[in-house]
């Protein structure tokens, strides 16, 4: 299915919490816009994500088997929101999904999706450490690629770089 | 998983009558026999783990009851650097992820960036090379795949056949970009350089004498009895699992499910060379045991240096002369915007995910590394295995620590 | 003479152990013509046992020295390249010796938790064990330590003791892994000994001898012609059935690949071995190469003719027999074919993969073990017949 | 060595013994089978048929601290492999050797600047005998570590006490 019938889709479906679809577009100069290249996302609420994978997992038509992704961006030091971003996968319909989920900075939580993908796991143990996203509900959430006396998230934009750990200088 | 410690179990359960008579009359007696599991630490300096992989085992004997992996030996910070440099300085760090197959992933990451920008036009010739090196570097690859498999299984000989070919892959690299490993050599908006002369005749030779040798591979450890004794039925992976578990690329392929990026959501030439009836997409059928074992990964593996070689033959065919990097300025602005790539790359679905705002630098470069995803099901294959089918299983989902720790 | 009449024949002699030939180790014998008058009895015996031990020694260190050059160059041949180059000049000659002094120069090292006085004491059961088993070894028909009418079962009875210095290694070590190792050693060599002795009992019926110079004796005549080609495997087709059986057995035995499983490296780091490092870690190799060669040798002398080759009925022919000259030749037979053996386990080595431990098991007590008796079975009848027929 | 490490003047005995122990050092430097990341598929070319260390002796490749001598630290180190890898220089027995190749373990290599996990070269945990240069070193680099080594071990004094130097 293309982009646009799988949004069609949801919506047939009645999925909750889709804030708007946020396509391409080409740059205008009139309206100083610089316009938006690459791919078309659709935005989410972030309390909403669980059930949106359900859906997506669960109906035949979309039939997303393969969680391909779950991470987090941070666009800037003054941004209010992290980015959060799913990326879904049909194998048996050969298509994909994008899913844009906006997370406020001051309370980053966000319930777990390892219940419907195992694969969420580690991507989200991941995620956890390198943004501070608090993941509910999940069974493991230690520190997977950072010691487990790391301090700081260091994908943050403002993240400070260490000058020393356990006594070994990093500069 | 939690906590290991928290999971143990007595092998003998201690009963609470003293004695029982069975009905024929025998007296049966239960010791008050309680045995605790073994926790034994297998890496991170450790042969079997490819690299500085960590996995905690808990032991019953020779079975293994309980498997936790631990990464993060080799964490490189690739995705913060990202941020921090620009486009095209960013590209000699995909070299050092998944550092057995570069060239896929400065394809990966180039298209990513690419896909930012709808005014570049790749030339075609730039294309062809681009399929060339990454197949040639697919087979580079599987045959180290290929090789620290049979070292894992115990057999020493066929890594140094291995790696005799894979000195030739290199030599021809060399050629071409100056690099034994980490190439930098696919650039954004084409190729860094066109062949020198004589080198695609040279990749011709090189897929002749290929073929006569992955024969003897062949034949050496794939069809070798005690070789399919060791890993058939060893660590299935159902097809249900697999989706489960996010797999991609051979170990998807290994249970049996017909998926394909290169064919199904082609990218480059792809479609065209598959159109032109070039490729098969080798499946794991079971054909020794259950489909989805070890054996039938490794079977992909070994496979598809054959079906890339067939790929880098038809190139060879339909190359022809012209430019081989698009308009491109030295210092790359890429147009606001946000793009997701997907390639596959010789162990899965190689994601770059680049998030531009029109500037010089990234605002994210996330890489969604096969390795990192396919490695979490060795929580669930592990227990209940003997030892030495734990390190088959971890042999057999071939991952590199580069990338998974990235 | 047949296995009916051997048995015969144990029972009527008085004392089974004994040796009804004369003359005892040739080191002695040799003494004894240059010895002194005045040097008291047990002055001669001691400086005689010490020559005698120091000869063995010499002899495991040279035959591991030259195993372990040879174990490299072939790996290094079957691979692709070429093995050591430069110690020593020639085609690195001298890479073993270079190894053994650096290895005895290392720091010696007991990891903390180590039972110290175990860790001590395994290594040196394990070469005490292979010593012993090789006293038992003739060099050739007029050279040997002990003239042993049981010489088979005591090379197989010492060389299974060095077992139980492998499971003290593994255990002493205080590492899981090495225990992994020492219990794995534990178990296949207790499935392969089965299978090994039984297999062995084959030639031994055919021959009618446990003495390892008699069986070599006994195999220079092919139908009553003396050829020296009359080996065990040639005159009854079962004999060649049960070479097999032993010989993977002997590979069990000596923990070779594909059944490296104690040591495993892939799997166990380095198993039993894994806390060992420097001279202590030598002295287990030295044990690897040692019993290598004696299983090898025991092949050789029970399935292969031993001493015999037409080369050496040839000169019994010319009436050599009992020279110098003779006996080296026997010698260089020997030492040959039991290297033609210890090639072939490192061929072996260097080709197949490693089983997994329930497949050792399985082979070794559901196949192996009552093949080797079906072998026992069929050889017992076939030399019936031939008794029956021949006489 | 013990007592005699370092004991005696220089006389043409001492100078001999030394000259004989040195060379059976030199000629089997067995390194540990230790690979980090992409250094390590090059320490493995170098093992395998087309370059062969074992033509110099060192291609015993030991799993085990415990019977290597060498340690080729092929690769970035981070902090939280750093304690490992100090752990296992701790477990080698002496004489031992480490080769830092590649020039993320010489000084960070091109994690330098933004890598926050990464040690800024693996001489600040273990004392390093050779550094090679390369991202990664091609074999043929390694091998001329592995002689910059081998002449380093043919320098020192054993038995002998060391030259006074100025």
């Amino acid at each position: 299915m293309e982009f646009q019938a799988i949004v069609d889709r949801l919506r047939a479906l009645n999925a909750p919490g889709i804030v708007e679809v946020d396509e391409p577009r080409a740059p205008d100069k009139e309206t100083k816009d610089k316009g938006r290249s690459g791919r078309p996302f659709v935005m989410i609420e972030p309390a909403s994500l669980v059930d949106i994978l359900h859906l997506c997992r669960d109906d035949e038509r979309l039939q997303m088997e393969v969680l391909i992704d779950i991470t987090a961006s941070d666009p800037a030091v003054d941004d209010a929101n992290l980015w959060i971003l799913v990326e879904l996968l049909s194998v048996k319909h050969r298509h994909r999904l994008a899913l844009k989920a906006l997370l406020p900075k001051a309370n980053p939580v966000l319930p777990s999706a390892t219940a419907i993908y195992r694969a969420a796991q580690w991507h989200e143990r991941e995620c956890a450490e390198m943004y501070g996203v608090t993941f509910e509900g999940h069974p493991d959430p230690r520190n997977i690629l950072l010691p487990d006396d790391w301090v700081g998230h260091p994908m943050r934009k403002d993240y400070e770089f260490p000058t020393e750990y356990h006594g070994i200088s990093c500069e | 998983m939690t906590d290991l410690k928290q999971q143990h179990t007595p092998s003998i359960q201690p009963s609470s009558e003293e004695e029982r008579i069975l009905p024929s009359g025998e007296r049966e007696f239960f010791f008050d026999v309680s045995t605790s599991d073994l926790e034994i630490n297998m890496g991170p300096q450790h042969p079997a783990t490819h690299g500085v992989m960590r996995v905690l085992l808990r032991t019953d004997g020779e079975l293994v009851t309980g498997a936790q992996p631990h990464l993060g030996y080799l964490h490189r910070c690739a995705e913060k650097i990202g941020e921090n440099v620009e486009w095209l300085q960013y590209l000699p760090y995909t070299d050092r992820y998944d550092y057995l197959s570069a060239m896929n992933n400065n394809l990966g990451y180039s298209l990513a960036v690419e896909s930012l920008m709808p005014e570049l036009e790749i030339p075609r010739r730039a294309t062809l090379i681009r399929t060339i090196c990454a197949e040639l570097n697919r087979i580079a690859s599987a045959l180290i795949a290929y090789g620290t498999y049979g070292l894992d299984i115990g057999a020493f000989t066929p890594f140094f056949y291995a790696f005799r070919e894979r000195e030739w892959i290199q030599a021809l690299f060399e050629k071409i970009c100056g690099a034994r490993l980490t190439y930098s050599f696919i650039r954004i908006g084409g190729v860094f350089n066109d062949a020198p002369p004589g080198w695609l005749k040279e990749v011709g030779m090189f897929c002749d004498v290929f073929e006569e040798k992955w024969r003897e591979y062949y034949d050496l450890l794939v069809e070798n009895h005690l070789f399919v004794m060791r890993t058939k039925d060893i660590g299935i992976i159902s097809e249900e699992m697999a989706y489960d578990f996010g797999l991609t690329g051979p170990m998807l392929r290994g249970s049996g499910v017909d998926f394909d990026l290169r064919r199904d959501m082609p990218y480059m030439d792809y479609k065209e060379i598959w159109d032109a009836g070039v490729y098969q997409i080798p499946l794991g059928r079971g054909e020794k045991g259950t489909t989805g074992d070890c054996w039938d990964r490794f079977y992909v593996r070994v496979q598809e240096m054959m079906e890339s070689i067939k790929i880098v033959r038809y190139c060879l065919e339909v190359i022809e002369a012209g430019p081989v990097i698009g308009d491109v300025p030295k210092v790359i602005k890429v147009p606001p915007g946000e793009g997701y790539v997907g390639i596959e790359n010789p162990r899965g679905e190689l994601g770059h995910y680049v998030h531009s705002d029109g500037g010089k630098i990234a605002v994210r470069c996330r890489v969604r590394a096969p390795s990192f995803v396919n490695l979490a099901v060795l929580e669930d294959l592990m227990p209940g295995t003997l030892l030495a089918d734990s390190v088959a299983i971890i042999g057999s989902t071939d991952i590199v620590v580069g990338e998974t720790d990235r | 003479m047949s296995f009916l009449a051997l048995v015969q024949d144990t029972i009527t002699k008085d004392n089974v152990m004994g040796t009804p030939h004369d003359g005892g180790n040739f080191v002695t014998e040799l003494l004894a013509k240059i010895r002194p008058e005045w040097l008291p009895e047990w002055m001669f015996i001691l400086t005689a046992v010490g020559i005698a031990v120091g000869f063995i020694v010499a002899m495991v260190s040279v035959i591991a020295m030259w195993s372990v050059w040879m174990e490299r160059k072939v790996s290094g041949h079957i691979q692709c390249r070429y093995g050591p180059m430069y110690a020593g000049g020639w085609h690195g000659w001298a890479q073993t010796l270079a190894d053994g002094v650096k290895l005895l120069l290392k720091e010696d090292m007991i990891p903390k938790g180590a039972d110290r006085a175990l860790f001590w004491l395994a290594p040196a059961i394990v070469l005490a064990g292979i010593f012993g088993a090789l006293a038992a070894m003739p060099l050739s028909y007029d050279w040997y330590f002990a003239r042993m009418d049981l010489g088979v079962f005591t090379i197989l009875a010492l060389g299974s003791t060095t077992t139980i210095g492998v499971v003290m290694a593994g255990w002493a070590s205080n590492s899981k892994w090495s225990l992994y190792g020492a219990m794995r050693e534990a178990a296949q060599v207790v499935a392969y000994e089965i299978p090994l002795g039984v297999s062995l009992l084959c030639p031994l019926m055919t021959l009618g001898t446990f003495s390892l110079l008699d069986a070599s004796r006994e195999q220079a005549t092919l139908f009553g012609w003396d050829c020296g080609m009359g080996w065990a495997v040639f005159t009854n087709p079962f004999n060649m059935a049960a070479f097999v059986i032993f010989w993977i057995a002997a590979l069990a035995e000596t923990k070779r690949a594909p059944f490296d499983l104690p040591e495993a490296e892939s799997e166990l780091v380095a198993g039993f071995l894994t806390e060992y490092s420097g001279i202590r870690w030598s002295f287990f190799f030295m044990e690897e190469y040692a019993a290598m060669f004696l299983m090898s040798v025991v092949g050789a002398v029970f399935f292969f003719g031993g001493f015999e080759t037409p080369l050496t009925a040839l000169m019994r022919a010319a009436d050599l027999e009992g020279g110098v000259l003779y006996n080296l030749v026997c010698f260089g037979t020997l030492v040959l074919k039991a290297f033609a053996g210890v090639f072939l386990m490192m061929w072996l080595r260097w080709t197949l993969p490693r089983v997994r431990i329930d497949q050792v098991m399985t082979m070794g007590y559901k196949y192996l073990t009552p093949l080797a008796l079906l072998c026992v079975l069929l050889t017992a009848v076939w030399e019936y017949v031939r008794y029956l027929v021949v006489g | 060595m013990g007592i005699l490490e370092n004991a005696f003047e220089e006389n043409v005995l001492t100078t001999k013994v030394d000259w004989l122990l040195n060379w059976a050092r030199l000629n089997s430097i067995w390194p540990m089978t230790f690979g980090l990341a992409c250094c390590a598929i090059e320490m493995m070319a170098v093992g395998a048929a087309h370059h062969d260390i074992d033509r110099f002796g060192a291609g015993a490749f030991r799993a085990t601290p415990r019977q290597a001598d060498l340690m080729i630290v092929a690769g970035t180190v981070n902090f939280k492999m750093g304690e490992r890898v100090k752990r296992l220089y701790d477990q080698m027995p002496s004489p031992k050797y480490v080769i830092a190749m590649g020039a993320c373990a010489t000084g960070g290599g091109p994690y330098f600047k933004y890598g926050y996990t990464v040690m800024k070269g693996v001489d600040r945990i273990v004392p390093v005998d050779v550094y090679i240069a390369g991202c990664p070193p091609r074999p043929e680099a390694l091998l001329e570590g592995l002689m910059k080594l081998q002449d380093k071990i043919r320098r020192t004094a054993v038995i002998r006490k060391p030259a006074v130097t100025a």
